[in-house]
């Protein structure tokens, strides 16, 4: 294992420093592994708070700023963070207008997330919570804990942060966030598995014939292994399991995201073959991004995510953001 | 007090047995998570265990009850993931349910593991065959009570606990998991042992091994 | 090798089509592979003009838009583009004020917009060119093709972009690129080596315990082959390097760029460093990048860049830019 | 017209023999050029030479220097890189120098090789030792001239030039680069042999190959 750190226990902290170097319009509390906006709470906007394990940037802490999240609390890498940093992140954000909490759906997001809500009710900060679930490749079942959260996620954090800029109330930045996640699907495929730096080793062996299927943000092994093909094949086994799902209309906002190892290149690559099967579907992607968004440490592939789009979700998603990760219209 | 009733020492040493394990052993539990999770469990075993051992190195409580709160409560504080709400709760449960009792026998044992393991089943609605580490944890506690019931000493409860709980783990390896990341593998995570099931396993070996000393 | 490739010799009019759909705002001729503003070319402005080989997105296709680039010409994978390419593209974009070439310091770059530079002033169109030649790792010698240009390159089309968005002459122009070059300065590191579709293989082999110091972004070897050392060791060889050629000091653009494959999070621990060292030298970082903008395909490693800042640099860096690869102001 | 003096078919049977080869021996011009440099001269001149094909397709060019000239303006248009520009001026040279006579005799093709190192050193200003394609080129037109002087045939000139360049292709092994890419490597590049040299030397085998048919 090579990776670019000073151990492997001081990569979060390390990089925290870094984050806060090297962008000013962000307050970040180090030792607590909490990253907020450097103008602090905006009195009778509601907060946005979100979290989950590191591995994954730009996602969370890279979408703190206007427009998008106000606090973030980065975990260990792939291990979601504590109650702790929630709580503080949530008492820090509260500008009264109670906050929000943006949970991607695992088993230790959502306890962690839940137990810092119950705390934070006691301690009299109005909390709601959305669970992010948009990841077709598993079965929501009784058999399940049920779908993850990936991509989604970036979109329900810049659309609701949209609508709390706007100041409205917290039930209806919730909506808007239930919103997003309930018209979003996402695939994701592994063409090479990632390194954490405790394991030190890639977390699953793959032949150079070999792809992973369905896979989540954790680099952990896929739904099916299947045989390596070209761009546009995987892309329409991607898009075939959203389309399936949820079938392919009209405007949406479209993602192509890199798991981390992949070139930009290649992932413009499989955003045209996208962009061809929306059109052969007759639906089109309306807005998109084509980047690493929502990562998995230096795994190679690629991930997309379909949203559909109404008026409301586009003019929110089109609203001006300023974040390290995103941004545009200031 | 009954022959061979427990006292805080005897919970003190047990944590500081699993710290010691777990610190031994944390490579292994993330090979076991890195085949049908994320690679991180042995670690943030590690983080909490250690975390532990500061906070104990400052106060030791007085009561076992107070010393596992205090546990539950720096897991929950310090490992994240699924393992720290599900561990921290286990122990919270467990210590509330010695109350502030000093010597704790058998029966207050077993009760208290059954505490725990109500505790998990709430947070995580896992049952057993669901690979987890409630299939590690639920025979254990079983085992305990039966022994307790037969008037057992501590030693020998903890004993039947403890290879119940290794035997429950090792049962998890032809399980396909419902709960928790490995569920989203579906078939594909048949064949592994869970992590948190052997975790819990080596939890239950330590007390054994504290006791038996 | 896998790649997220439709074929090897598709690579790039692929990318085009995808980079095509994902951002209105460009115009893309993917036949002859030329990317331009959608709007055309803007009457008096001096239009700008970059290309090189690809593989190094979102250099130098990412850059066009408002504020930066008018065109770019994207070659085969590590191959610059040939004169037929740079002439279309500047007879696209010339609103009559003359065209500025920002060329990368590579025989191969040279010669083509040499020859392509000869070819416009023929048909009437007035050429300036600025060599960008940042990379302190080659010795600027009679025995060497002169320094390479790599991270610099960035700088100078944002800068020099922002000047001619104010309308300014093409000599303005030139001199302000001139200068962002002649005050940068950049060191590249592998931890390893990319693979091209054409080749198949990585382009070198490197041992777990072994880095490239002083690589360029064509993945070639670096100067020397090196021992595997933490993040703020191998910062420090860089930023060492750089200091020695150019002493650091006062307010500074400075970029972590990430070569492709190297996750975001090592990127900032990267930059924690490179902060800690400014401040060590009394210097500092008024202004920064961290993230994936001057790329090898998938290499694993990362090049630090500093140009000293004055006002006018300052300002129009901090002047709005709207392109895929580099957003802010609106 | 002297006895084996050569015409454009002559001319096109090279050109079509230099694209089989360069097809051929891509793979390895890639591998020499990844060593010291990017790893794309065999797709690189693929590319190219492909191109050539499809354009004398359509049209042939009726006499040698018209076929010569239409080859480096091709390079020059598709290649791209250090050796577009440099190998399209070489030809592009070559060409022009012929002029529109219709054959050509050992002579007028030594003038004609003088005429493509000419213009490559013009626009690469490399010397002898620098490690490039000059170190083939520049030996192969000095065995061509000398031919020629010694008033030999085209095919004994073609046959001196050819060794010539093979000989100097390898003789760039052991050089240090002082030009192109791989001149960034210093002292790295010694010990490989460089690519456009490699390719030099294939171009003017493939005349030898042409003119024992
Ligand atoms: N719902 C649940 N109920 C009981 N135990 C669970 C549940 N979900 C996960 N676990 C246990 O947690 C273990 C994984 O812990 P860990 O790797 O530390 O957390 P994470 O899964 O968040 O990375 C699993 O092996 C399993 O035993
Ligand atoms: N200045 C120069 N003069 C002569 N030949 C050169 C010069 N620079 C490079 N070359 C030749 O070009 C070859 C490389 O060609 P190629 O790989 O196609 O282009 P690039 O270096 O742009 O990738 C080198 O092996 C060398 O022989
Ligand atoms: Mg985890
Ligand atoms: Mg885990
Ligand atoms: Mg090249
Ligand atoms: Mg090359």
């Amino acid at each position: 294992m090579k990776k670019l750190i000073n151990g492997v226990d001081s990569v979060v902290p390390d990089a925290l420093r870094g984050l806060a170097a090297a962008h000013p319009g962000l307050r970040v509390d180090v030792d607590n592994q909490i990253v907020m906006r450097a103008s602090g709470p905006r009195p009778g906007k509601v907060g946005l708070v979100s979290g989950g394990g590191s591995g994954h940037e730009p996602l969370h802490a890279g979408f703190v700023g206007y427009g998008m999240l106000d606090a973030a609390c980065p975990g260990e890498i792939f291990t979601s963070p504590v109650p702790d940093q929630m709580i503080a992140a949530s008492e820090a954000v509260n500008g009264g207008a109670g906050v929000l909490h943006i949970v991607k759906n695992y088993t230790g997001d959502v306890l962690n997330f839940e137990m810092a809500a119950e705390l934070c009710a006691e301690e009299g900060v109005e909390v709601a919570s959305v669970l992010v679930d948009d990841d077709v490749a598993v079965q929501d079942s009784l058999y399940t804990a049920g779908r993850r959260g990936t991509g989604a996620t970036l979109f329900v954090e810049k659309i609701a942060g949209a609508m709390a800029e706007t100041g409205a109330p917290l039930a209806e930045v919730t909506r808007v966030a239930e919103a997003v996640d309930a018209r979003s699907r996402s695939f994701g495929v592994a063409l090479s598995a990632c390194t954490t730096p405790a394991a030190g080793k890639p977390t699953f062996d793959l032949k150079d014939t070999e792809v992973e299927l369905g896979i989540g943000i954790h680099g952990e092994p896929g739904r099916a292994r299947s045989a390596m093909r070209g761009a546009r094949e995987l892309v329409h086994t991607a898009m075939d399991a959203i389309d399936e799902d949820m079938p392919v209309s009209g405007d949406n906002l479209v993602m192509v995201n890199g798991m981390g190892g992949t070139p930009l290149i290649e992932l413009y690559v499989a955003f045209a073959e996208v962009s061809d099967y929306l059109a052969g579907k007759g639906a089109r992607a309306a807005r998109s991004l084509v980047g690493n968004y929502v990562t998995s440490l230096d795994m190679q592939g690629f991930s997309v995510t379909v949203c559909r789009l109404d008026d409301e979700l586009t003019r929110l998603w089109d609203a001006p953001v300023e974040t390290p990760g995103l941004r545009w219209g200031r | 007090m009954g022959a061979g009733d427990l006292d805080t020492a005897f919970f003190a040493a047990w944590i500081e047995e699993i710290a010691r394990t777990v610190g031994v052993e944390k490579e292994r539990l993330t090979r076991l998570d890195a085949a049908i999770g994320d690679a991180d469990h042995g670690a943030n075993l590690d983080r909490g265990f250690t975390a532990i051992t500061q906070a104990l190195a400052g106060t030791e409580p007085d009561t076992p009850g107070a010393l596992l709160a205090l546990v539950g409560s720096t897991l929950i504080r310090k490992v994240g993931g699924a393992s720290g709400p599900l561990y921290g709760t286990a122990f919270r449960e467990a210590g509330k349910c010695l109350g502030d009792a000093s010597e704790v026998s058998a029966t207050d044992l077993a009760a208290a593991l059954q505490a725990a393991l109500d505790g998990v089943q709430r947070l995580g609605s896992a049952a057993e065959g669901d690979k987890t580490m409630v299939d590690a944890l639920a025979p254990a506690v079983r085992a305990m009570s039966r022994a307790a019931q037969e008037g057992k000493e501590p030693g020998e409860a903890i004993g039947a606990a403890a290879s119940a709980a290794l035997a429950g783990a090792e049962a998890t390896v032809p399980m396909q998991a419902r709960k928790g990341r490995a569920s989203y593998l579906g078939p594909r995570s048949v064949g592994h042992e869970d992590p948190g099931a052997a975790s819990t396993a080596l939890v239950l070996v330590a007390l054994r091994t504290v006791v038996t000393r």
